[in-house]
């Protein structure tokens, strides 16, 4: 693997920033000043940043509802996420989108979306458009469990292997949709990626709250991809640490599920002592991240809060290019 | 015996009596028990917004929750609707069509006629409507123009706890397709519903308010709007006539051409998106049907042909607020 | 198998009274006198036979655009089908279904489907409602090649094996969806019974020319369904005989695919050889039942034809139950 | 130079012209190729009508042909006109809408919006509208009407083989999504198109025929039944004026008022289905915008409230003729 110091630090600070974006946005919420639907990507960020880390500016993703991690990782700008999420005129998307609906095609993040199985199609397209265009760009969907059993993103399997398309499908399965298991949900064998080889594809089960398997593994594909050998499926077994959505009191989990996993199975603690112990990276360094990310996390909130809504007149604005 | 609940209670007795009464009615949906195959509480959910929690203790395997695959478990409904059942499936948001509708406009409502009148479809399916949520532009449609648009679909859109009882009781008993829709900004209005079970036939109008002067057809979460509106306009002596469709297929023609052909003047107001929407339909079956009434131009009033913003303050812009019926009730009223 | 002469006999009725209609109507379509878009199942009758002879009264199939041969294999009355093509007021749908939608509830028909991929949800209504009702019955979806890459389908396996249905799929892959071979568009393998492993689902696939095999396949699958052991996915290689409908020129067919699929692999003449020759049957056995058939075909094309069209107010019934 | 083509041909020139100047055009659809991966001759379909033949030879792995998977290869058209090509995506017909919308109505037409005016979505979606085909309830539908409620998509509906050319070369120039929809029974119909590429702009309806004594709006395949009428009409000194709007989505509302304020009388001819339909949706623009400039009732002529029945006859009598035009002319005509 290509991880030298400087990469291990972009993914350490990528992960770092992911979670305390969203620990925050956490607390936020209960303050009453966020409204919408709001879904936590906190305890996923290894499979985000193992991901989008192999990727560059001519790859693009497609995301899910709960799509900050997504975002980030990709590169979209945490001032803007942040104050998109509190509906500022600032934000990503003026205000217009929120939480569910942050796309920066700039950035190649095609947008998270609140239809779940919305994004592999798409992502088919993004394939498709980096063949034809001859870009060398690879498309990477992600969909959790529930959405592996949405139509759309099964047909999107079968379609990327047909057209022989630059894609990638990660299927992050973090044991729910909503208060559905994936052990029942997904064919009740709760393994998404078992699917992969009837659909002519190789797939990867790996353990998503380790950064290395998903970098790994993730490069491989892209590899793959680039070089006009096909899709992948990558699912990643994981863990969400808040509730499906805030305000979810998860009582269909067990008594200490969460617990159990925030102690055994956090992707950043697992991260910062596979790097400190073999000494690449010291906790000095680390901290020095924690403090940045920490610091552009409260600043992010700050003016977020501060920012102006979009005017009235941008309730007709851009529905049309021409109309 | 009437006592004081809301909306959502309302819709959770009439499923309740409904299941109590028929055994052949059943429920589907997503986490519409919710924890049901997972490690802790059973019926953890009852639904996104818990409404059909409790149902699962009392009836058991008669609710089954989904996978995420609209398509396959409303088809699984529609078929089983021929097949001596009458299931309610839940379409958590009404936004969702797009990935199921297949089996809703070409398969339930279509097998009767494609048939030759040799089937029933006894499907009820349950959806969330409207904006107000903050759920941005994927999660606050009304849709139902779409639904009420295909011959062979019954659209209901209750506006009270009342109607949302009786109607949704109807809708079970009904032998046709139903798209049940419920506004999510009305489940916590209360309001008076017998503790009995009674059925609200399809295409009545209910008369929200009599009145003389102007006629104002509002649907769904807009009732409330046009009588805030009109208890305005009262006060300055203009009288409404509200009028609630509650279901929008069939609609009650009869009623809204007998209340013009009184007050001589119309206003429509609904929250679906304009063109091609229930506002226009009722304009123009009255542009049709009672033009001589007509003192002058109908006025709608809907949101613009916009999706639905995600920030509060252009959400609330979006939707019809009461200050925009009553300016155009007194054109309405003003003119002709 | 359970296959006594008696068995035998009506197996071989039910195929040749396939094949006489689907030759017949070929013909007489190609007079003027029958509009719309008319699909023939001729050449596939071994699976249809092969799968309905397993099913009693209880049990439910939905079809496709293909949808004759289920037709007659459900016991659909086969004058109501003439008529109903000939869009004729004593047609099974009163003539105003057409080929594309003949449906006989009664029967346990759910109907023919304009719709790729509109069938396979209902039957999981339909194994439900078995379930339900506790009758015992199982429910059939047939399902062609390029059906089975509709994500309506794919999403129904699934649903099929986590609420346990008494369900079989039964994918009738003639090697092409129109034009569109299915060695290239089911995941460029040409199998779909590759996909059955990834929904938990047994999966057989075998040659849907030997009306032997596809009833014995199917018969494991109903009794597996009937005692509570789930779905099975039986994909059927067979070939049609004619075009995808009436009027194709299949000019993407090989030079004389057809033709050597029709000397080598005739389902009819592979039964027929099968049961003469160990004397089970007489020709003259199938002679008898040939010259029935032919009659039958013959009166209900007559019928069909001398029959009135239904008349201008029924262009308004039966839309709703009531309204 | 203009010549005498078929609408068919027309559809095919302009793909072909639009193809040959831009090469991020390309084309995606069940069989658009049609033998491509098959034994036999490539390219033996071009299309389920052969519309599509011979660009294959042209424009090579810039057709594509598709599984039937409608959801994933429009939303790959979708994903692909937000990453620089401009996808002419086939939905053979537009009754296939339930196994796709979601990615028309939920992601294209609403990405621009959501993303706060970021996105360009350049997709067109080519399908088949309408009855006459004998193809019974399932691929018989109008449905445009349900595509023209949805803010952010465009809605095209050409009814001469000129309009055909140049609205079908404008779609694919335009930067929004666009539906753009063939009626089946036009494909053969001939007309005067000009070889050279020409693009003719949205909303901007045609005047078919002047005339001074009723309006009468109608669309696709309607235009024509229009004009037989009209014809007839003008022999006992009805002058009919007739409006083709083209797109419904953008609606030339303005040409469609000026000519009611100049005669006074409108008729709507529609073949979708009426209830938030098309017809409904003009006559409520009219009744709301030109009231005062009506003389009476507006009639609407559109199919009954039922699916599209099999049998010729009866698929000939839920098809509005030339007869029911004239009726409805003379009623207006006569009335106010
Ligand atoms: C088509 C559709 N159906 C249902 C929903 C409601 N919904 C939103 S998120 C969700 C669960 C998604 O689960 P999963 O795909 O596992 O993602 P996770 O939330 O676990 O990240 C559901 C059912 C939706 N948004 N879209
Ligand atoms: C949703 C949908 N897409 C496309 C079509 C058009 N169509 C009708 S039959 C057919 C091919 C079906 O192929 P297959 O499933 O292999 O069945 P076969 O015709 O070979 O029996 C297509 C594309 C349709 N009817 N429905
Ligand atoms: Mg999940
Ligand atoms: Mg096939």
């Amino acid at each position: 693997m290509d991880l030298n110091r400087q990469k291990l630090l972009e993914a350490y600070e990528m992960m770092k920033t992911i979670r305390e974006f969203e620990d925050r946005v956490h607390v936020e919420f209960a303050t009453g000043e966020i409204s919408g639907f709001v879904h936590l990507y906190a305890g996923e960020e290894a499979s985000a940043a193992g991901v989008c880390l192999q990727l560059d500016d001519r790859d693009k993703i497609a995301s899910t509802h709960r799509g900050h991690g997504h975002c980030i990782a990709k590169g979209v700008e945490v001032k803007g996420m942040m104050a998109e999420i509190y509906g500022k005129q600032i934000g990503t998307c003026r205000g217009k989108g929120g939480s569910m609906h942050i796309a920066d095609l700039d950035k190649g993040m095609m947008g998270a979306n609140g239809i779940v199985g919305g994004g592999p199609p798409l992502i088919c397209g993004a394939g498709l458009a980096a063949k034809t265009l001859g870009t060398g760009g690879v498309a990477v969907a992600f969909v959790g469990d529930g959405g592996s059993n949405q139509g759309t993103t099964l047909e999107s399997l079968n379609l990327a292997t047909i057209w022989n398309l630059p894609c990638i499908f990660v299927v992050e399965n973090n044991g729910y949709a909503e208060t559905t298991p994936s052990k029942w949900s997904v064919s009740l064998s709760g393994n998404a990626v078992d699917r992969a080889a009837g659909f002519g594809m190789p797939g990867v089960v790996l353990d998503g709250h380790d950064f290395f398997a998903v970098y790994e593994t993730a490069g491989e594909a892209v590899d793959r991809a680039r070089n006009g050998g096909g899709p992948t499926l990558i699912e990643c077994k994981l863990n969400r640490y808040y509730g499906h959505f805030e305000g979810d009191t998860q009582t269909y989990r067990g008594p200490d599920e969460v617990k159990k996993v925030r102690e055994a199975k956090d992707c950043l603690a697992l991260f910062s002592e596979k790097v400190t112990r073999d000494g690449t990276i010291s906790g000095a360094d680390l901290q020095e991240i924690d403090d940045r990310v920490m610091q552009l996390i409260e600043d992010s909130v700050v003016e977020a809060k501060a920012a102006p809504k979009p005017p009235a007149a941008d309730l007709l604005t851009d529905v049309y290019v021409s109309y | 015996m009437a006592r004081t609940i809301t909306f959502k209670e309302a819709i959770h007795e009439a499923l309740d009596q409904e299941m109590a009464r028929d055994e052949t009615v059943i429920m589907m949906g997503e986490d519409i028990v919710g924890g049901l195959h997972a490690d802790g509480e059973d019926d953890a959910w009852g639904g996104v917004l818990g409404i059909t929690k409790g149902l699962y203790a009392k009836y058991g395997d008669r609710l089954l929750d989904t996978p995420i695959s609209e398509s396959a478990f409303i088809g699984a409904a529609v078929g089983a609707a021929t097949c001596g059942l009458r299931p309610v499936a839940e379409l958590m948001f009404i936004d969702f069509m797009g990935v199921c509708f297949d089996q809703i406009f070409n398969q339930a409502a279509k097998f009767r006629y494609m048939f030759g009148g040799k089937a029933e479809t006894p499907v009820v399916i349950r959806t969330m409507v409207g904006a107000g949520f903050r759920a941005a532009a994927q999660h606050s449609q009304g849709l139902y123009p779409v639904f009420t648009h295909i011959p062979g679909l019954k659209v209901v859109l209750p506006s009270t706890p009342y109607d949302a009882k009786g109607l949704l009781i109807q809708s079970i008993r009904d032998n046709d397709p139903v798209i049940f829709c419920e506004h999510k900004l009305l489940y916590s209005i209360e309001g008076d519903v017998p503790e009995e079970s009674y059925a609200i036939p399809f295409g009545e109008a209910n008369f929200v308010r009599e009145g003389d002067d102007v006629t104002v057809v509002a649907l769904g979460g807009m009732v409330h709007v046009a009588g805030e509106a009109a208890e305005k306009l009262a006060g300055d002596g203009i009288q409404c006539e509200i009028i609630d469709p509650r279901t929008t297929s069939p609609l009650d023609e009869d009623s809204i051409i007998e209340s013009v052909e009184k007050t001589g003047r119309l206003v429509v107001v609904d929250e679906s998106s304009p063109r091609c929407g229930m506002a226009a339909d009722i304009a123009s079956l009255v542009a049709t049907q009672a033009f001589d009434s007509l003192k002058g131009p109908i006025q709608n009033v809907t949101p613009p042909h916009t999706p639905v913003p995600f920030c509060d303050e252009l959400e609330d812009l979006y939707i019809p607020d009461a200050a925009q019926v009553e300016t155009a009730v007194r054109r309405v009223a003003a003119g002709g």
